[in-house]
């Protein structure tokens, strides 16, 4: 009875155009995959919180799709990845490995090591996609997602760095390295907080105190190693815990998210907030949210940059037209309307010296925010991200340690 | 043993604009059973609400005994009322409900439950304290409900319609338990009917409401036999009115000459009669008649007469009238002390 | 057809549907709690996921928050509905649009309620603006936290402030039929206004009373989004820290995650079963 | 009670009831709204022409949420109608045990069997269809649909039925002419509530949809998790304005006597 009923509201749901099956299309040459995925439709969870990223994708990505190859795109808005990781190993572990709900994910770090481990993600594909001439494999940072090879496994979407933001109208001169950022906590009590790991911003900055503990990156670079990280680690707690009185609610609490840091900031309560992905902060004082005379910075000790990325999963129904998708948001047009300030202002993932010479100088033409660092002053120093054993290691220690 | 005392009462509902009790006085007699009648709408509940303190007065004032209650909250008059409904609380026993009063006066257990004890076999309830009132009968439910306010030992005792929702065989029971309780506790009692015969049948006195005033005060045999309007009369069943003068102790009216008993003033006046005290055959004041139906009515036959064109009633036994046909001439007799001149309003 | 079989037609696709996905489903979360899991290799039941989650000091405090919360709610809850009924009860200017309000207060989803409640009480938030207005701060830190708060302070008031109308409703209901006599007839037995109170109309109503606040118990013990917006990093409620189990990354975690629904399930049987309790003894004047 | 205490007794009361919508009115039109500021620096349309536009997906949301609600509702009464007659006019043996069961869902944290009905749904390939979440919508709509509908039917006399056919109706000429226009005022009142129910759904619709079917209360947190307080200020009005608009419709079955049928309804 129950089966029968759920056949007949399966019935009652769309077709889909069934594109299960990966090892097929990796056969194919790209002209047969694109007649392949046209009239499909692709599910892309993606997180959901930025009306202006929201509009780019289903505005003008979604726009370009529909008319040049009738694909629908479905944008799903998510708060977690980590959720539908989850959800696809659910699928993965009820045997559905041809009918799945998701097609493409914006992903990266732990979560792409949890999908490329658990056999989740559709790999080695990259190479059929036209644009990812554009890709410069070669750069670790991008053939690596947390140190995680990527091997075909995804395709990059932007290179972000992180940036530390504060109000220029309250505090002209901020802090410029780790060091003094510490001494200026200390000196501005209940001024500073971040957000409790895992959340992923927050857990990004305490690897920069962590990198910091450790007197730079080059101990840290490579696999996960205990002992180093025994050592590094508790002058890293020492450190954290030497603040703690001086942080926000006198760090009897931190906040949850990167959401509620930002609130803190947006009304004054906290100088600071911090984003993996600067262009936020042009964003949110596009919005409204945060003064006109917020200013965003780097630190001269370097600040951690990394790439994110979509993937496909291995159980998507839709995997050529989700490789159209992915195809046409590596091409120079799709990256240059995103750098541009009022759509995103997102910084590329592609190689721009191989782009086209009218895109060159679209990017070139691109005026940043005022209130978000120019990538290439960021990008003057740079840390690599940690492997994501590390990353775990890390967030697992600062809960016993830190946040108990 | 107290008097109930109305005086002036007036209250009217907010937002009506109308009074439904429109300057009553009354006095209800220490110790009597009295009842309050009155067709609906007269004003005789809210009388009742106004003893009891469940509304307030606009005007007037209401004394028990020496004492004003017309302020007083409805828990310090010593007024027990007894609705129509039992109203038992359900969450309690009947043990409970009977003894609640009791409880709010802070009496101790041992001692309410004595009391409740010995009421309850006063209401010949026996052994059914621990019960839930759902568990009993209508009839024992009523019964439980006057214990709970008997038991109080009122000054007044308020009894709202408390036969109306009973089986006519309950009724008679009902009624002797009233009788008899109020007999042995002489307590002042005022019981709120809109039907006569139970006014008749219960009470000492009654008082009629009609349209939010007392129309008459008195012993039940008054409002046959002296009613005090036309109005009086005819809520008792009075169905025979004359019009006429009064000259030298005889009425003249459409009839003819009737004698009257008592010595009445001259001047105009109406007449009126209870149709069972007609007669048939010669006596005083006998007139022909004719015949213009019967009806037969069970225990008695009601008989339409015609007297020089005036109709009248009158009520007879059923074999008195056996042999009686319509449109037979009769003679009937009008004895002068069943008449009855209405009082001539004042000028 | 015998009534029986008539009955048991009538009653047919609710006991499908109800029993095939309810029982169904909760069968197999018992199942999972128990690690039996074929499909990740796990064959053999055993009790190491409820040992784990009642020695882990987080379960205990996030269970001990999520019975504070539904405790105090509904106390409250319940507390101002019979004052709020009492007024409602009677005449007065105004008086339908403040029923109004209470039923309109009825259709707003947990969520909007809970996201209003947040902009009005966090540190940032309408009250802490009025706070700086009048002087009392300097500063959003100087504001109790009462957002997101070791307390859950934020929490309860949004449940004060979502079933308070739902338990007023209830009570006015109850209170139409309850006959306004019974309190007169009190009062005319020499009870004083409080004791009528007391002893007559609290009594009649508690079966609804309790039978309300046994659902809003209920409801604010196994509620998810609301903790999710007004709740503090640590320690969890209990059903968002069973939800964040649930979709860890990590697997092994399931099994905690099931067995912390299997005992969420377990208290709201003994709750249903309190419900019945209640509905079967308060009798006609249950709702 | 003294007429100016219970006033301001009254006062507070509608004051309390309707405060939390304040601050969500006036976010949905301010532009920059920063501690301490008592009032926005700017109002902006933005937020509303954002959930208003044809590719935000928030109108999508909002008739996908109706859809659903609206199905749900139809299906609940589908099983509740005849459930609810079997419980309200028959005494049988094991109705407490039927009556417990379809009480359960109701008492029971949806969080209780989630994860179960999760398992399940995956197996039927029904995880990330509209389909399946009006179905696990019905878990917690079903009780109250058939408990109000008991109700109705207790109270429902069968000899009228008896009488229609009598005259000559058919079994569902009776059913259209004389059962239903008897149980017509509940049956609103069971499918108002069932609406509700299942419109303020979240985490059977986060679960069973997989992200999916983004029902508005889906996008609603997502905004409100990424602090855009003008977006969520804007969809948390948009998402109250049909329950509004069915209590101002339908008022009078939500008061007294109805909500004394419902009873059980969800807090």
């Amino acid at each position: 009875m129950l089966r029968k009923l759920a056949v007949l509201l399966l019935l009652s749901s769309p077709a889909l155009a069934d594109t299960a099956e990966g090892e097929a299309l990796k056969a194919m040459s790209w002209d047969e995959i694109v007649a392949e995925a046209r009239g499909g439709t692709v599910n892309w969870f993606m997180w959901g919180g930025a009306d202006n990223i929201n509009l780019y994708v289903s505005d003008y990505v979604a726009g370009i799709l529909k008319r040049d190859y009738d694909i629908t795109l479905n944008r799903v808005p998510i708060t977690d990845a980590a959720e539908i990781v989850n959800l696809i190993l659910s699928e993965k572990e009820a045997g559905i490995t041809d009918a799945g709900t998701v097609d493409l994910i914006w992903i990266n770090g732990e979560n792409f090591r949890s999908m490329k481990q658990g056999g989740l993600a559709f790999c080695g594909y990259t190479g059929l996609l036209p644009n990812d001439a554009l890709v410069n494999w070669d750069n670790p940072a991008i053939a690596n997602d947390f140190g995680v090879p990527v091997e075909g496994c995804e395709v990059p979407w932007n290179t972000v760095q992180f940036a530390f933001a504060h109000d220029s109208a309250a505090l002209a001169e901020p802090p410029r390295d780790m060091a003094a950022l510490i001494a200026w906590i200390k000196a501005n009590p209940g001024r500073f907080t971040y957000p409790a790991p895992p959340d992923f911003t927050g857990s990004a900055f305490v690897r920069h105190v962590f990198t910091h503990a450790a007197g730079g990156p080059e101990s840290l670079l490579g696999p996960f190693d205990q002992a180093t990280f025994d050592a590094v680690s508790a002058r890293t707690w020492a450190i954290l815990n030497e603040i703690e009185p001086f942080l926000w609610r006198e760090g009897a609490t931190y906040p949850n998210t990167i959401t509620q840091l930002n609130e803190l900031f947006a009304n004054g309560e906290v100088a600071f907030t911090f984003n993996y992905d600067p262009a936020q902060f042009g964003l949110a004082v596009q919005a409204g949210t945060y003064p006109e005379t917020t200013r965003s910075f780097g630190l001269t000790d370097g600040t951690i940059g990394n790439t994110n990325y979509t993937l496909i999963p291995f159980n998507s129904p839709n995997k050529a037209a989700a490789m159209v998708v992915q195809n046409l948001l590596l091409s120079g047009e799709a990256q240059l309307e995103k750098a541009k300030t009022e759509v995103w202002g997102a910084a590329p993932a592609i190689e721009i010296s191989r782009t086209s010479p009218e895109v060159q100088a679209g990017f070139a033409a691109i005026v940043g925010h005022p209130s978000v660092i120019p990538a290439a002053e960021l990008a003057k120093a740079t840390l690599p991200e940690l492997q994501a054993d590390w990353l775990s290691a890390i967030e697992k220690g600062w809960a016993e340690q830190v946040g108990n | 043993m107290t008097t109930l005392t109305l005086q002036a009462l007036e209250m009217s509902y907010p937002g009506t604009g109308v009074a439904a009790v429109k300057g009553l006085d009354l006095v209800v007699e220490s110790g009597t059973l009295t009842a309050l009648l009155g067709p609906s709408g007269s004003g005789k509940t809210t009388t009742m609400k106004l003893i009891a303190g469940l509304l307030r007065a606009d005007r007037g004032d209401i004394r028990l005994g020496e004492r004003s209650i017309r302020d007083l909250p409805p828990e310090r008059r010593g007024v027990a009322m007894v609705f129509q409904s039992p109203l038992l609380f359900p969450h309690l026993t009947v043990a409970g409900n009977i003894g609640f009063g009791l409880r709010m006066r802070g009496l101790a257990p041992d001692d309410i439950a004595h009391r409740v004890q010995s009421m309850l076999s006063r209401v010949r309830l026996d052994g059914f304290g621990p019960r839930r009132p759902a568990a009993l009968s209508g009839g024992q439910q009523q019964r439980a409900a006057l214990a709970r306010a008997l038991i109080l030992a009122p000054d007044l005792l308020l009894l709202d319609e408390p036969l109306s929702g009973l089986d006519p065989s309950l009724r008679d029971e009902m009624r002797g338990l009233i009788r008899e309780l109020q007999r042995e506790t002489g307590i002042t009692t005022l019981v709120v009917t809109h039907d006569q015969a139970e006014a008749v049948t219960l009470s000492d006195r009654i008082a009629l409401l009609l349209d939010g005033r007392l129309a008459q005060h008195g012993p039940p045999e008054d409002f046959y036999r002296r009613p005090a309007s036309g109005t009086v009369a005819r809520f008792f069943g009075g169905v025979n009115f004359l019009s006429g003068q009064v000259r030298a102790g005889v009425f003249h009216g459409p009839i003819g000459p009737l004698q009257l008993s008592e010595h009445v003033p001259d001047g105009d006046g109406t007449l009126t009669i209870r149709p069972e005290a007609l007669r048939l055959g010669p006596g005083p004041n006998a007139h022909m008649a004719k015949v213009a139906g019967l009806t037969f009515l069970g225990t008695q036959t009601r008989v339409d007469l015609l007297i020089a064109g005036t109709a009248l009633q009158m009520l007879a036994a059923p074999d008195q009238v056996a042999g009686l046909r319509a449109g037979a001439e009769i003679l009937v007799s009008l004895p002068p002390d069943a008449l009855w001149l209405l009082p001539r309003p004042p000028a | 057809m015998t009534d029986r079989h008539r009955i048991l037609l009538l009653l047919a696709p609710a006991l499908v549907i109800l029993g095939g996905l309810f029982i169904t489903g909760l069968g197999l979360t018992l199942l999972r709690s128990l690690r039996y899991f074929p499909g990740l290799g796990l064959t053999d039941p055993d009790l190491s996921a409820y040992r784990a989650i009642l020695t882990s000091p987080g379960f205990l405090k996030s269970l001990g928050l999520s019975l504070w919360i539904a405790s105090a709610s509904t106390l409250i809850a319940a507390g101002l509905a019979l004052a709020a009924a009492l007024l409602l009860r009677q005449t007065f200017p105004g008086r339908a649009v403040i029923s109004f309000l209470v039923q309109l207060n009825l259709t707003i989803p947990h969520i909007v309620g809970a996201i209003g409640i947040l902009y009005l009480f966090s540190q940032s938030g309408s009250f802490a603006r009025l706070a700086h207005a009048a002087g009392l701060i300097a500063a959003p830190g100087d504001f109790p936290a009462l957002t997101q708060d070791p307390y859950a302070i934020g929490i309860i008031l949004l449940y004060v402030w979502k079933e308070l109308p739902f338990i007023t409703l209830i009570l006015l209901a109850n209170l139409q039929s309850i006959s306004a006599d019974h309190e007169s007839v009190a009062r005319s037995l020499g009870a004083t206004r409080w004791q009528a109170f007391r002893h007559v109309l609290l009594p009649m109503l508690m079966p609804g009373l309790a039978a309300a606040s046994a659902l809003v118990f209920a409801f604010a013990f196994g509620a998810y989004e609301v903790p999710l917006i007004l709740g503090a990093s640590a320690p969890k409620a209990l059903p968002v820290l069973a939800w964040q189990s649930y979709t860890d990354t990590d697997l092994s975690t399931r099994p905690e995650a099931m067995a912390m629904a299997v005992l969420i399930a377990l208290f709201g049987l003994l709750l249903l079963f309190l419900y019945m309790r209640i509905l079967r003894s308060g009798g006609r004047d249950a709702p | 009670m003294h007429p100016r205490l219970r006033l301001l007794a009254a006062l507070a009361l509608a004051g309390w009831l309707v405060l939390p919508f304040l601050p969500l009115a006036v976010w949905s039109v301010a532009h920059g709204w920063r501690f301490p500021d008592l009032w926005p620096r700017a109002l902006s349309g933005k937020a509303w022409g954002y959930a208003l536009s044809d590719t935000a997906g928030v109108l999508d949301s909002f008739a996908l949420t109706v859809f659903i609600a609206l199905s749900t509702t139809v299906l609940a009464a589908l099983v509740g109608i005849p459930a609810g007659r079997a419980l309200g006019l028959y005494r049988f043996r094991g109705k407490g045990l039927v009556t417990a069961l379809l009480l359960a869902p109701a008492i029971l944290p949806g969080l209780a069997i989630v994860f179960g009905l999760h398992g399940i749904f995956l197996r039927l390939g029904l995880v990330g269809t509209t389909g399946g979440v009006i179905l696990a919508h019905l878990i917690p709509v079903l009780p109250y649909m058939t408990l109000v509908m008991a109700a109705v039917f207790s109270a429902f006399d069968t000899g009228y039925e008896d009488q229609a056919r009598s005259l000559g109706a058919s079994p569902a000429q009776v059913f259209r002419h004389v059962t239903l226009p008897a149980i017509l005022p509940g049956l609103l009142a069971g499918a108002l509530f069932a609406f509700l129910i299942s419109w303020s759904q979240y985490l059977l619709t986060l679960a069973i949809g997989g992200g999916r079917v983004q029902t508005l209360p889906l996008v609603l947190y997502s905004f409100a998790a990424s602090g855009r307080n003008d977006i969520t200020g804007a969809i948390a009005l948009l998402y109250i304005l049909p329950g509004l608009l069915i209590l101002v419709v339908t008022s009078r079955w939500i008061t007294g006597r109805s909500a004394a049928v419902v009873g059980t309804l969800r807090p």
